[in-house]
């Protein structure tokens, strides 16, 4: 029970966020409530007993990407300018509603097979293990993650340097 | 786990490292390129060595096997291609010659991981090596046309990977794996055919990889991406990254999706039908060149998802066969484009007035390449588009193969357009065009094998019957 | 009515329409990489949601390698808007449109 | 041997064409000598021919053919025949024809196509007795074509005349447009029958394998041709624009051979065309008919050589009357078997050939004439009886011979058809009756008009050397031809061609019929004199007082203006193929354009889709995925 | 495998083309030799090839067969039989005399002549492959010289022209590539020969049939062509230069004709049955239209554009009259046509070479000015109308022969006294276009323009020459066409 009223005030909570984020037209205020969003988030990873990733949430998109962004809206002085909406509010609107429904029509006919008890183990060293034990491919996907971040890295080098 | 499976990639992703590095200890930075260049016959040894293996290996996540192998060679083939067109051209980017190089290695370790992956993480993360990859890459030069075409790139690619994230999510949640096989076990045993999820999940992974290879109404951000990229990296695009983005459909598809009752292959012969249409109409109005290509690898997209709409053995050989012609004809096009392009700084198409006389041996490449894309003998295009086409209709898709054939007329409007007016217009100046040897060396290559599989197409065809041959049933 | 998968599914359905919303309607350029960093937020929901009611772990496992990703990619994708801006001096998505017809 | 009756000319032509022509073209004497030494050949073979057949069983001599096709079943044989019918034939055509080229020596001379002229004469005579001498159908189209031809290029002849160049055209297609029938009546005939063979035809006909109405239609298609090349009405409209090539020319072809040839074509499948009424019904009246219907232009014409081929056509369609007549007498069974169908032959063939001896001398008179005064108008000769007596006299026997005035040639074959006509189409017959009456009316006309009265050409109508009598050589024929214009009609032509013709020089004037045409002939030569020798009575207010008659006859009952304007110009270039163009322009050339069009232009409208806005391709990407939910949802 | 004759005489010219293109220095004497020599080689190749060619045997001969893309089962097959080796004779003698016709371009020689020898092995190929691919992809290749030819050295609208000729023939192939594709999915061969020997008729459904034969027919309906199809021939010739609207009218659109009788009509004898009343009407109207539309030209190009309209109808009529006499004489009449269409071009050219003028209003009195030109544009001109004694009349008697007596189509006499009345027409429109370009008053604008020199004479005797020996002895072709014809009828004449 507690579960589930947890589960409804983060809901509420991070779907306003994201409204906000989208409807703000101060920039700086969208990029406070996108890490709302993204704390709201964490804790609904927490309800889904997803413990580890709940801090690895709150680390990397709340750590890093939001600081990320709040950098770049500094270095790029928009927050001036704001966040105005563009021409393509209403179809995006109504693609937005179209997409949402369909979604939340194949969502509800869907047959899930659900298990419904909570697991009871802490998820980090099951993650760990299916990372890194080889047995199950992740370690694969962990390396060309590497080079992932490598080129990331190589990326962001290159694009902000000036020459 | 055998990591020698995984040698090719490795030995690769070393060669961009040692790119990098090598680049903080020597002064003539044109060594770079070639270093790029000749190590590639590394991993290339490493893919031949390993012929004929059909093993799997990361607990079923990566596969070796003949499909994996041609996508290999394929990508460490046109990586080279390219590189050898940017020996000249990087000279532009000054200090970040390296990290041009390395990335152009980056992207082709992706895209030979995601010829090889068999699971959707691993395929994920392959897929965004690649785009990162080639996001960068296109905003290279740093001039408002090439990082505006980043920008749209990695906005909308995200946009794509947010989809199809959202699509591997449902059939994840549905079958509770992320192994292809186990995906396709799971669809079998517990009757998901006709789970509204699993169609969704489909739909959306259509989308997803529908971004990459280009497929109406997916295709948008092409002409942009492709007019603002540095030429070299177009040609990448237009080539590897389309080619990677079929070679995951089949593995994903084939693999994963083979027992669901949805027919897939209809989504993708409508699409097929309305992207080459597209395609090719947009394509009669373009006066830019480069994105008049965009138009037409669009156009190229939709012959090449006639082999995905022909869910056949057959067709997916064919639809390899024709990957590796058009690749040799992209790229021969396009190194021509740089050739000239170097000379004469404009992709108009109507400063290529009279190239004919400027430039004699680049204008009938050029034209060579935009004949075989039009799919007239004795050229590469020709062979390929008899291939898939005799796939399609072998599969009852006459209706598709009409369509596709007409869109051959029509194409042939534009491409040779551009012949037109290399041919036959007045020069602009009596400058001759020269390229570097990198350049004339990708060029004859290319123009060699799209003569070469024109007349003689059996030995690739071969090939890619091989390499499709691990989808039989 | 107990807490299910569905809810969390829907929950993510939204968050994901309302990304999706902001990247088609906002101009800003760093506004649209938010809404794509919701969009992906969304995504994440649904996998765990299924990793917790099939007790599979490898759907978290993904979301991890999600969020290496997004980071990547909000790295290099403000690396580009920064590019942009410097010769450009907007991040208005409605104004790159050098390229076009 | 026979053979070489054809191929003397033939080679004549080549020698001249490829040889004199473009090596000895200063010396075009010797293209002249060819030719003549070439047809002088071919008239002793003839002559040798002749002899020989009155001595052959059947009187038909064959030669070996060759095979020109062989496909299946179908096998096309070629090869000749010299009978009775082609012997005379042979001999009527090399004659005329030698003579004519020596007139030709003097009257072209000095002309710069002098050896150009010779080479085409050559052809013609080739082709000319080549006609005559097939034994198969398309054999003979072959040649049939190949005196068009010649008569194509010989009116031609002096192209730069655009007048001349157009009733070249004009005579080549109208006769097509017989030939056209003849065409697919021989193949209509092949595929029925399996022969082009013209004895088998007969055979066929006469045994009554062949019949009915595929017999008729063959026939009249046959006989189409016959009223192409032989200027017979409705095809008539030619003959006298071919008066623009040379006299001579005029003389051979277009009076005394090719024009036959029609005549000629219908005697030889004679008992074919017979054996069908209604074709040889049609012959009949198309032949009477054709025989007033060009006497009433001649009446009227003013130039001399025009008078002269409407004479021709008239003449002509006595010839096919005579053959109509008898052939109905045979279809209808008052006349019987072999009896009919020779005596159907002869009647026309002796017709025919003591025309062409008096026609060709009055062409050639009249070129004796335009010799003299450089023009053929009537209107500006008059009083050339003094100056050119030899010519003067040999036109007189010539017209009087054409008017039929006994013991002339023309009485003679004239007589013989009106006797037939008299017998089996009554009604035709009066029509040739009054025929006979115009042609004497109106060949004295011509000859008061030129020969008697003042001359009026005036002093630069006349040569600058002044009126005078021509040269020998121009002479010579016309004397010969005289002579012949006199006794042709005693020679035993009909008996040769088997036809049992009682000859009585005297008797013939004891049948009342001879002597109804002998007074309207000489009533009509009377009333030339009164209108044209005396003036008595002023042919302008006659012709006044005649008013719309008078000028439909001048104008030729508007039959060029029927053709050429309004059915050829106004109908079918300007009317149906102007649409046809119209269609083809706007309609199948413009919906091809049509659709490139529509393509370039989609592609000019969709590509602004493409705004450069990344949000759009973000939109399609969705709009794309709802398109196919929506696509799912209808078809599954 | 003997000795690979036609190998050789197919890719003569395009190594001619290769080597001219290689060809150090640039003398275009020497270009103009070395094509002439090319062709010219090829030439008394297929003369060789013609006489030794038996005469009692009605399969291909020379045969050479190799496999070539084993995936689709498709053979480097070549032979030719008594349907191919005349227009193999045809194309080759063509070919000798268009470079010849070309003698005076001086407007990049080099490209030119070796884009004329590519073009001439295209055609070539396409009579002598007996594999539908191989035949399919020569069929092709000959589109990119004609079009680099007419934009080129072309006149007038030639970009349009050239395209509209690409596109359209595209088009067609397009078509004929579906059905050949389906074609070899039901036989399980591209093999022609095998093809034909199949009775697919009975064997297919009429449907797939009739599917097969429409979507191979359109590509030769366009080619050859039939109405509709045929506004891309008037543009393509007007706007060629001289020698590439010889080598079109001459052997290009036989092309379309002899794919008819050796693709559609001998694969599917049946089917052509069953529609042949449809196409003889097509061919009725090409007859009558095309003969139509020529009356109207006023440009000397076009209005001959249009008469091979009209023949072509005469070619059409005879394929679709289904008899063996019609058909022989329908390949006949497509070499025949080759000759006279293809010295008419040229003549034109000639005129237009001298004068700079084809507009025929403008023209008149030249026989005073070129009496060559002249005399040789008459007989030319009177073989079109048909005369006889010429290739003319010999091709369209036989056709009508046998048109005339098929018994395989309702109403075919009809038909063909319809068609009959085009060669009045013909004879309305040679005539007229003679008389105004060549008689009446000379112009004094013209005077002084040359007549035809040494070699041109050469050549346009040679035309007069063939014309006059297939005029004379048909049986010299006809012997041998009809032995391709047979087996193609076999099915109905036992």
């Amino acid at each position: 029970m507690g579960l589930d009223i947890a589960f409804w005030v983060l809901a509420v909570v991070s779907v306003g966020a994201a409204l906000a984020v989208v409807l703000m037209r101060d920039i700086f205020r969208a990029a406070l409530f996108l890490v709302l969003c993204f704390f709201t988030v964490a804790g609904i990873y927490i309800t889904l007993s997803a413990d580890f990733l709940a801090g690895a949430q709150v680390l990397i998109y709340v750590g890093a990407i939001g600081v990320l962004i709040i950098f770049a809206i500094m270095l790029t002085r928009e927050s001036r300018r704001g966040s105005p909406s563009g021409r393509l509010r209403l179809p995006a609107l109504l693609i937005g509603l179209l997409f949402l429904v369909t979604m939340v029509f194949v969502v509800v006919s869907t047959d899930w097979h659900v298990i419904a008890e909570l697991p009871t183990e802490p998820t980090t060293t099951a993650i760990a293990q299916a990372l890194f034990s080889g047995e199950d491919g992740f370690v694969l996907a962990f390396e060309i993650a590497a080079a992932l971040l490598l080129a990331a890295i190589i990326g962001a080098i290159v694009l902000v340097r000036e020459k | 786990m055998d990591l020698y499976l995984l040698s090719p990639v490795i030995s690769l992703l070393a060669l961009a490292l040692v790119v990098i590095l090598l680049d903080l200890f020597i002064r003539r930075k044109w060594i770079l390129g070639w270093v790029s260049i000749i190590g590639l016959i590394v991993p290339v040894i490493f893919t031949l060595s390993l012929w004929g293996r059909n093993e799997t290996s990361f607990g079923g996540a990566l596969a070796v096997d003949h499909f994996s192998l041609f996508f290999h060679l394929f990508f460490l083939g046109v990586a080279a291609l390219v590189l050898l067109s940017s020996t000249e051209y990087a000279r532009k980017f000054a200090a970040f010659r390296a990290e041009y190089y390395a990335l152009i290695l980056l992207a082709a370790t992706g895209m030979m991981l995601l010829a090889s992956t068999r699971e959707l993480i691993s395929i994920f993360v392959a897929l965004e090596l690649t785009g990162i990859s080639l996001y960068v890459l296109t905003g290279f030069l740093k001039d408002p046309k090439s990082s505006e075409a980043g920008l749209k790139y990695l906005l909308l690619g995200a946009v794509a990977s947010a989809v199809f994230l959202y699509g591997m999510a449902l059939v994840f949640g549905l079958t509770g794996t992320t192994y292809l096989e186990g995906i396709a076990a799971a669809i079998s045993a517990e009757g998901l055919l006709d789970s509204p999820a699993l169609l969704m999940g489909i739909v959306l992974l259509v989308a997803g990889f529908g971004f990459k290879i280009a497929a109406v109404p997916f295709q948008m951000w092409v002409p942009d991406v492709y007019e603002g990229a540095p030429t070299p990296i177009t040609a990448y695009l237009s080539v590897a990254s389309k080619a990677a983005g079929f070679a995951v459909i089949l593995r994903v598809f084939y693999e994963a999706l083979g027992p669901a009752s949805l027919d897939w292959g209809m989504i993708f012969a409508v699409l097929a039908a309305i992207t080459m249409t597209v395609g090719n109409i947009v394509a009669i109005a373009q006066k830019n060149i480069k994105r008049m290509l965009g138009y037409s690898s669009i156009a190229q997209a939709g012959y090449l998802m006639i082999g995905l709409a022909a869910v056949t053995t057959e067709a997916s050989s064919a639809l390899i066969f024709f990957l590796a012609c058009y690749a040799l004809t992209n790229l021969g096009a396009f190194i021509a484009i740089i050739a000239i392009s170097n000379k004469i700084d404009s992709d108009e198409i109507s400063d290529y007035s009279g190239m004919v006389r400027r430039a004699p041996l680049y204008a009938l490449a050029l034209a060579l390449c935009l004949i075989s894309l039009t799919g007239i003998p004795p050229t590469a295009g020709f062979m390929a588009k008899i291939y898939i086409f005799s796939a399609g209709v072998n599969a009852e898709l006459l209706w598709l193969v009409i369509i596709a054939v007409i869109n051959s007329v029509i194409s042939a409007y534009y491409y040779l357009r551009v012949v037109r007016v290399m041919f036959l217009g007045e020069p602009v100046s009596k400058e001759g065009v020269h390229a570097s040897s990198g350049l004339r060396i990708a060029l004859s290559l290319s123009c060699l094998g799209v003569l070469l599989l024109g007349i003689y197409p059996w030995m690739l065809m071969k090939f890619a019957e091989t390499a499709a041959g691990i989808f039989l049933p | 009515m107990a807490v299910g998968l569905e809810h969390f599914l829907i929950l993510s359905a939204v968050l994901f329409a309302i990304g999706l919303y902001g990247v088609l309607a906002k101009r800003n350029a760093l506004v649209i990489l938010m809404s794509i960093e919701i969009m992906l937020t969304a995504v994440n929901i649904t996998m765990v949601a299924f990793s917790r009611y099939s007790h599979v772990i490898s759907g978290q496992v993904f979301v991890i390698f999600i969020m290496v990703v997004a980071a990547a990619e909000a790295a290099v994708g403000l690396a580009l808007i920064i590019a942009i801006y410097r010769s450009r001096k907007t991040v208005d998505a409605e104004k790159f449109d050098l390229m076009k017809w | 041997m026979i053979f070489a009756i054809i191929l003397l000319p033939l080679f004549s032509f080549l020698v001249i064409s490829f040889v004199l022509r473009p090596f000895f073209n200063n010396r075009p004497q010797l293209s002249a000598y060819t030719t003549i030494c070439a047809i002088v050949g071919s008239l002793i073979l003839s002559i040798w021919a002749l002899i020989s057949v009155s001595g052959a069983e059947n009187h038909v001599l064959t030669s070996t053919s060759y095979q020109w096709l062989a496909i299946g079943d179908t096998v096309i044989n070629i090869g000749i025949t010299m009978d009775s019918l082609a012997a005379i034939m042979v001999v009527t055509v090399s004659t005329i024809s030698l003579l004519v080229q020596i007139y030709s020596i003097g009257y072209m001379k000095g002309d710069g196509g002098f050896a150009r002229y010779f080479a085409f004469m050559s052809l013609f005579t080739a082709s000319m007795l080549g006609l005559v001498l097939a034994d198969n159908l398309l054999f003979l189209f072959l040649f049939w074509e190949g005196v068009g031809l010649c008569s194509y290029l010989l009116i031609g002849f002096w192209f730069h005349k655009p007048e001349a160049a157009r009733a070249a055209m004009k005579a080549f297609v109208v006769t097509r447009l017989g030939d056209f029938g003849f065409l697919v009546a021989i193949i209509f005939l092949y595929v029925k029958t399996g022969t082009f063979d013209i004895g088998e035809l007969h055979e066929l006909a006469l045994a009554g394998v062949l019949g009915g109405s595929t017999l008729t239609l063959a026939a009249i298609g046959i006989f189409s041709g016959a009223v192409g090349k032989s200027g017979q009405f409705p095809l008539h409209t030619w003959l006298p624009d071919a008066m623009e090539g040379p006299t001579p020319v005029s003389a051979l072809i277009h009076a005394a051979t090719m024009v036959t040839a029609g005549v000629y074509l219908v005697a030889r499948m004679f008992p074919m065309i017979a054996s069908s009424e209604t074709a040889i019904t049609v012959v009949a009246i198309i032949g009477g008919f054709t025989a007033i219907f060009a006497a009433t232009m001649g009446l009227v014409a003013t130039d001399i050589k025009r008078v002269l081929a409407y004479s021709t056509i008239s003449q002509l369609g006595y010839m096919m009357l005579g053959l109509g007549a008898v052939g109905i007498g045979y279809a209808s069974g008052h006349l019987d078997g072999h009896h009919a169908l020779t005596l159907g032959v002869a009647v026309a063939i002796f017709h025919l050939f003591t025309h062409a001896f008096f026609k060709s001398l009055l062409f050639l008179g009249s070129g004796s004439t335009s010799h003299a005064t450089g023009t053929f108008d009537m209107r500006k000769m008059g009083g050339l009886r003094k100056v050119q007596p030899w010519t003067y006299v040999t036109f007189v026997i010539g017209s009087l011979s054409l008017a039929g005035i006994w013991p002339l040639a023309g009485f003679w074959s004239k007589e013989g058809i009106l006797h037939e006509a008299h017998a089996y189409t009554p009604v035709l017959f009066w029509l040739a009756i009054i025929t006979v009456f115009m042609t004497a009316f109106y060949m004295f006309r011509v000859v008061f008009l030129t020969f008697h009265g003042e001359y009026r050409g005036g002093k630069e109508g006349s040569h600058s050397h002044g009126l005078h009598e021509s040269p020998k050589i121009i002479i010579i024929p016309l004397v010969i031809l005289a002579i012949f214009a006199v006794i042709a009609g005693w020679l035993p032509v009909g008996d040769f061609l088997g036809a049992d013709v009682n000859f009585s020089f005297f008797g013939a004037l004891t049948s009342w019929l001879a002597w109804v045409s002998l007074s309207l002939g000489i009533a009509g030569i009377l009333l030339a004199y009164i209108i044209y020798g005396r003036k008595l009575l002023s042919a302008k207010s006659i012709g006044q007082s005649l008013g719309p008659v008078y000028t439909l006859l001048i104008r030729k009952y508007f039959f060029d203006e029927l053709y050429e304007r309004f059915f050829v110009m106004r109908f079918l270039v300007d009317g149906i193929f102007a649409a046809f163009q119209w269609v083809d322009t706007y309609i199948v050339d413009g919906s091809v354009n049509g659709i490139a069009t529509i393509t370039v232009a989609g592609g000019k409208v969709m590509r602004k889709l493409e705004t450069g806005q990344l949000q759009v391709y973000g939109l399609a990407i969705f709009i794309g995925i709802l398109a196919i939910v929506a696509f799912l949802l209808i078809f599954s | 495998m003997d000795f690979p004759y036609l190998s050789i005489i197919v890719f003569l010219p395009v190594i001619g083309a290769i080597v001219i293109a290689l060809l150090p220095g640039a003398n275009p004497r020497r270009i103009k030799l070395a094509a002439a020599a090319f062709t010219a080689v090829s030439f008394f190749l297929s003369l060789a090839l013609f006489s030794m060619f038996d005469r009692s045997l009605d399969g291909p001969q020379f045969v050479e067969q190799l496999s070539w893309i084993p995936a689709i089962n498709v053979q480097y097959f070549m032979g030719v039989d008594g349907l191919s080796l005349p227009l193999v004779l045809l194309t080759t003698f063509i070919g000798f005399v268009a470079v010849l016709v070309s003698w005076n371009i001086d407007l990049r020689v080099r490209e030119y002549f070796a884009w004329l020898l590519v073009l001439e092995t295209g055609i070539l190929g396409v009579f002598c492959s007996l594999d539908l691919i191989l035949f399919f992809i020569f069929w092709e290749v000959e589109l990119i010289p004609m079009y680099m030819l007419i934009s080129i050295w072309g006149t007038g609208r030639k970009e349009y022209s050239a395209i509209k000729f690409v596109l359209y023939t595209l088009f067609g192939s397009a078509f004929m590539l579906v059905g050949i594709l389906l074609l070899y999915f039901q036989a399980g061969t591209f093999d022609m020969i095998a093809l034909a020997g199949m009775g697919l008729d009975s064997i297919l459904s009429s449907m797939m049939a009739a599917a097969i034969f429409f979507l191979i027919i359109i590509a030769y309906a366009i080619k050859l062509p039939i109405f509709p199809f045929h506004t891309w021939l008037p543009d393509a010739h007007t706007d060629a230069p001289t020698a590439v609207s010889v080598v079109l009218a001459g052997v290009l659109l036989k092309m379309g004709g002899y794919g008819m009788i050796r693709v559609a009509v001998g694969i599917f004898p049946e089917t052509a049955h069953s529609y042949a009343p449809l196409f003889v009407v097509v061919a009725v109207i090409g007859v009558i239209y095309g003969a139509a539309m020529t009356l109207r030209q006023t440009d000397l190009k076009k209005l001959i554009a249009y008469s091979s309209v009209s023949h072509m109808g005469f070619v059409l009529l005879g394929i679709f009259a289904l008899s063996q006499v019609s058909m022989t004489g329908a390949v006949l009449q497509m070499v025949s046509h080759g000759i006279i269409t293809g010295l008419l071009f040229a003549m034109v050219g000639l005129v237009y070479s001298k004068t700079h003028e084809r507009s025929i209003p403008k023209l008149g009195g030249l026989v005073r000015q070129m009496p060559v030109i002249a005399v040789v544009f008459s007989v030319a001109g009177l073989a079109a109308l048909g005369l006889p004694g010429t290739s003319g009349f010999a091709a369209e008697i036989i056709t009508f022969l046998g048109s005339f007596g098929s018994t395989m189509v309702p109403g075919i006499h009809i038909y063909t006294i319809l068609a009959i009345t085009g060669i009045v027409l013909g004879a309305g429109y040679i005539l007229w276009m003679l008389r105004r370009v060549f008689y009446g008053p000379p112009r004094d604008e013209y005077n002084g323009v040359p007549d035809a020199d040494k070699l041109e004479k050469a050549y346009i005797f040679a035309f007069v020459a063939v014309i006059m020996l297939i005029g004379l002895y048909p049986r010299i072709l006809t012997d041998v066409i009809k032995l391709g014809i047979q087996p193609i009828l076999g099915v109905f004449y036992g």
